[in-house]
């Protein structure tokens, strides 16, 4: 078994309000020194090693399913091997 | 006895509550701009369904920080009714002032509709009005409704007989033991997702909400 | 940072071409209007105002059929939205709008930001939505990217909307494969206003201000306002990614600040108008244009999202939830404040002049000068070409076909069983359909309805349209929406006020489907002539095609009625047993 | 300047809906090989150094607002300085 987590963030273009509204509660909250806050999600994929390389049902899951091309990029790393 | 209605950026429910209290009850009530820190005057204090500050990050959990919550801790710490709804039910977990925390419903979904309730308690300063154990018909309009405690917490909140509705009929959302509304350790501070000012009027078809303002309102008086 | 062309560079290489500005238009634009070649900036302002999407260049001399007065008539098109006349000094604003392109790319956000815009287009107008409706047709549910296509569109209305706290109380949900790689989302607003509110997009007075309210400008959705003029083609997919990012948050802040200011301090305001497409150049030049007024503005007073953005970027950002005001010498810092107290920027970015010109100073630099009517009124129409369609003629040939019924129950169940006639209960249900306490009849029933507080009246809407009527025939089809429509409002207990509408069409530039187009409005244009229900706003989305391929001409019509008096509502579900059925008409 | 990620996650015992979600969908993409997915956001917060150590307003800003006990946990690491 092996464990990846998969990163998935919005393109760097991509307005994210959500991150835009946390740095300004951040600072509300006197953190001046926090400059900006960008918010991404991950999933932990616990995969059966087969046939099928590990990496390449972490690009055909990503890609057909957990990513949005037209907004967000992926990036991924493995967690343990057992 | 005076209702402060509080207005967080992005509360959407807070005309639903003025009207409720002050053209179907009324009641005597004004807004409060969640920037404002005081509630000197006002009797209980309501806070609206909606998405404060977007829901972003987790519902209510921005909202908690704005300039009015200390005196919302106050009012909750002096006895006074403090109820939520909806986005007010997340804020007041949110801020600690009831335990556990509201997640994501299990559907994934937004869910708009009228479900069944059961009153679990009217010994409450909300309830005193309704039968114990009686059927009502509320609305429910969220995402983020399925309520979660530790076993431990939601152990003593049934023990003290702080849940005060349970969903009867279907849980719509997810949350443990059919939790609709819980009320705090005291019993001042009353926190649901249905929205009981949505359900005020023949009009739009449903009146089994007005009872939990009524039974406000006989509080205050019973109490003077 | 990009070396933008030189104007001689533009006139040998032709880049215009790519944001849909023809050879012809370029030329004119040279000779007839500046007298002089237009700088890089300058062009891309006229590529973005001379598209269909911002001028209607094709369509308006079909628009022109449009009956668009009457007694209770106080705007038709050609503001934000249209506004009728309900008695006791209060109006209904409403206005549909289409999204297809960035909905078919990005389905949530394309979605969301279709809301997004048209709410703003009713509460520009001074008016508080309060309530939404969504038409949606889509492909047949059989394909996963169809289901997933819809499952994001509706999750994306449900989250602006709800977010908004405006009720989302009707609409409609169809399926046909001819739309699978071109869903059609249109989304209507409908308010209500205090006619003494009411605003207009209006600029002028020397020394006024031009002011710039709400979200920060990125780069979001740059060449959207030409992009959402041209057709699709499958290879190019992964080109389409101009899609911006809506922030209903924002947009409720922005909302509640607008209505501050129109309702309260009105005296400070001449006019409000939201940015669309095509951003800060269409608002402000179609305002300035309105006024009469010359303009200048000074872009780097923009607030801006991003660094190094070129003049031409910071002009057409389709960046959401912002808006234009043009506020009275003297009052710039009162309209602060309120802004303010949202937390939302509102900064004085210009002036009105007191020429014709609309002028940009960027860098410290006049990066455009040119007559702001050369923008917004000298846009050359396009004449089109049109065609019976061939399959009308074909269809005429041949024999009606009859249906062939054998087992009346298991032909209603499998009717029953369509997903265009089943209930939409799984989707309607994740909208928030009952905030702010009025409505009175939800989605489900013939129109949904609200009622208007303080008084004992109501109003009905409804959205109607059926792709597969005016394929067949645009002229009857056309007349069948309306009717349609009229119809659900009616059957409510309400009166048909007006309507607006959305024209979903293929490319125009074919013959048959500029036919389709021009026949259909005829037809809807007749059949609101004879109900006395004027056409008060609308919207055109053309170039809906895949491949090549058309979708069904697709008009949409939302219809506002007004119910007199809320004890008459009638509700479209048996009430009691006992009670009699009647079958009325022929 | 320092970027932090931030990872929040349900805790243990928390039935993560999307997580399940999400696995379903993964298998009926036909990936049997995935055996389990599990779902949390991530916060890259941008922090200029001063008096305060990073650390420091890492666990103030965390447990203040971007967890929720009741509900989640959290763990970060250090991105890049700068
Ligand atoms: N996408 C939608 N959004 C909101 N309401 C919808 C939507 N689709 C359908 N409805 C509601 O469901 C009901 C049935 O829709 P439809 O099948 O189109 O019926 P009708 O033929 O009466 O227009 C209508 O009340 C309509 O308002």
């Amino acid at each position: 078994m092996t464990t990846v987590r998969i990163y998935v963030t919005y393109k760097q273009s991509v307005f994210d309000p959500q991150g835009e509204a946390i740095t300004n509660s951040i600072h509300s909250l006197g953190h001046d020194e926090v400059k900006g806050v960008k918010v991404g999600k991950f999933f932990d994929v616990t995969i059966e090693e087969g046939d099928k390389p590990v990496a390449e049902t972490v690009k055909e899951i990503s890609e057909e399913l957990l990513v949005n091309f037209n907004m967000e990029t992926y990036s991924y790393k493995i967690l343990e091997e057992k | 006895m005076k209702f402060a209605v509080i207005q967080f950026p992005g509360s959407n429910c807070d005309i639903d509550l003025y009207e409720a209290l002050h053209t179907v009850c009324g009641a005597d009530v004004a807004y409060v701009p969640s920037k404002e820190s005081s509630l000197d005057g006002f009797d209980a204090v309501m806070l609206p369904g909606g998405f404060s500050y977007g829901d972003y990050l987790r519902a209510g959990a921005i909202a908690r920080f704005t300039n009015i919550m200390p005196a919302i801790v106050e009012m909750a710490k002096a006895g006074k009714p403090v109820f939520g709804t909806c986005n007010g039910f997340q804020i007041l977990t949110e801020a600690g002032l009831l335990p556990g925390a509201l997640k994501r419903n299990d559907s994934l979904k937004f869910v708009c509709k009228t479900v069944e309730l059961e009153v679990a308690n009217n010994d409450t300063i909300f309830t005193s009005e309704y039968q114990k154990g009686e059927k009502i018909n509320l609305p429910i309009a969220h995402a983020d409704g399925s309520f979660y405690a530790d076993p431990e917490t939601l152990q003593k909140i049934e023990d003290n007989g702080q849940v005060v509705f349970r969903y009867s009929k279907e849980n719509p959302n997810g949350s443990l033991n059919n939790i609709a509304g819980i009320t705090n350790e005291r019993g001042n501070v009353l926190g649901m997702m249905p929205h009981p000012e949505r359900a005020v009027e023949a009009l739009l078809g449903n009146t089994d909400g007005l009872r939990l303002f009524k039974s406000i309102l006989n509080h205050a008086e019973v109490k003077a | 940072m990009m070396q933008e062309m030189t104007p001689e560079e533009i006139k040998e290489k032709k880049p215009y071409l790519d944001w849909s500005l023809s050879e012809e238009e370029y030329d004119y634009i040279c000779d007839k209007l500046l007298h002089r070649l237009p700088n890089y900036t300058e062009t891309g302002l006229f590529a973005a105002m001379w598209s269909e999407h911002c001028s209607y260049k094709k369509s308006k001399s079909v628009l022109r059929l449009f009956p668009t007065k009457g007694p209770r008539i106080l705007q038709g098109p050609g503001e934000g939205a249209g506004v009728v006349d309900i008695g006791d000094g209060q109006a209904v604003v409403f206005k549909a709008e289409s999204h297809n392109h960035p909905t078919a790319v990005e389905p949530y956000q394309g979605a969301a930001t279709g809301v997004g815009g048209i709410l703003r287009d009713v509460f520009s107008m001074g008016a508080r939505p309060v309530a939404t409706l969504d038409s949606l047709h889509f492909g047949e549910l059989d394909d996963a990217h169809t289901r997933w296509l819809l499952n994001e569109t509706v999750a994306g209305i449900g989250g602006y909307g709800n977010c908004m706290g405006i009720p989302t109380v009707g609409g409609e949900l169809t399926f046909d494969d001819i739309y699978k790689g071109n869903p059609v989302m249109n989304a209507m607003s409908v308010g209500l206003l205090d006619v003494k509110d009411m605003q207009k997009g209006l600029a002028q007075g020397e020394g006024n201000a031009v002011m710039y309210v709400g979200a920060k400008t990125g780069r979001d959705g740059i060449h959207g306002a030409t992009f959402a003029s041209h057709s699709f083609d499958s290879e190019h997919e992964s080109q389409r990614s101009a899609v911006q990012v809506g922030d209903p948050f924002m947009e409720k802040l922005l909302l509640e600040a607008c209505l501050e200011l129109t309702q309260k301090h009105a005296d400070w305001l001449v006019g409000i108008q939201d940015m669309g497409a095509a951003g800060i150049v269409s608002s402000s030049s179609e305002m300035a244009s309105e006024g009469k007024s010359g303009m200048e503005l000074n872009l780097d007073l923009v607030p801006q999202r991003e660094s190094g953005m070129s003049a031409y970027e910071i002009m057409l950002s389709e960046s959401q939830e912002r808006m234009l005001l043009c506020v009275k010498k003297g009052h710039e810092e009162d309209v602060k404040k309120i802004f303010d107290f949202y937390d939302l920027d509102a900064v004085v970015i210009g002036r009105i002049t007191s020429g014709h010109n609309y002028v940009l100073r960027h860098h410290g630099e006049v990066v455009c000068d040119i007559p702001v009517t050369s923008l917004t009124e000298d846009v050359l129409e396009e004449p089109s070409e049109e065609k019976q369609p061939q399959h009308m003629i074909d269809d005429a040939a041949k024999p009606a076909w009859e249906p062939e019924i054998t087992d009346l129950a298991k032909t209603y169940k499998q009717m029953l069983a369509q997903p265009t006639i089943a209930s939409k209960g799984m989707f309607t249900q994740t909208y928030d359909s009952m905030v702010r306490t009025s409505t009175v009849v939800g989605p489900g029933e013939d129109s949904g309805v609200l009622r208007v507080r303080g008084t004992h009246k109501g109003i009905a809407m409804t959205t109607d349209g059926n792709g597969r009527f005016i394929y067949l025939d645009p002229e009857i089809g056309g007349k069948r929406a309306v009717v349609e429509a009229a119809g659900n409002i009616i059957a409510s207990g309400a009166e048909p006020l007006a309507i607006t509408d959305c024209l979903n069409f293929g490319n125009p530039n074919e013959p048959e489907v500029f036919w389709e187009l021009h026949h259909s409005v005829m037809g809807i244009a007749k059949a609101c002539e004879v109900l006395e229900t004027p056409v008060v706003s609308g919207n055109v989305s053309l170039y809906n095609e895949t491949d090549g391929k058309s979708i069904y001409p697709t008009p949409m019509v939302g219809m506002v009625g007004l119910v007199k008096n809320l004890d008459h509502l009638v509700r479209d579900s048996f009430q009691e047993e006992g009670d009699d059925l009647y079958l009325v008409g022929q």
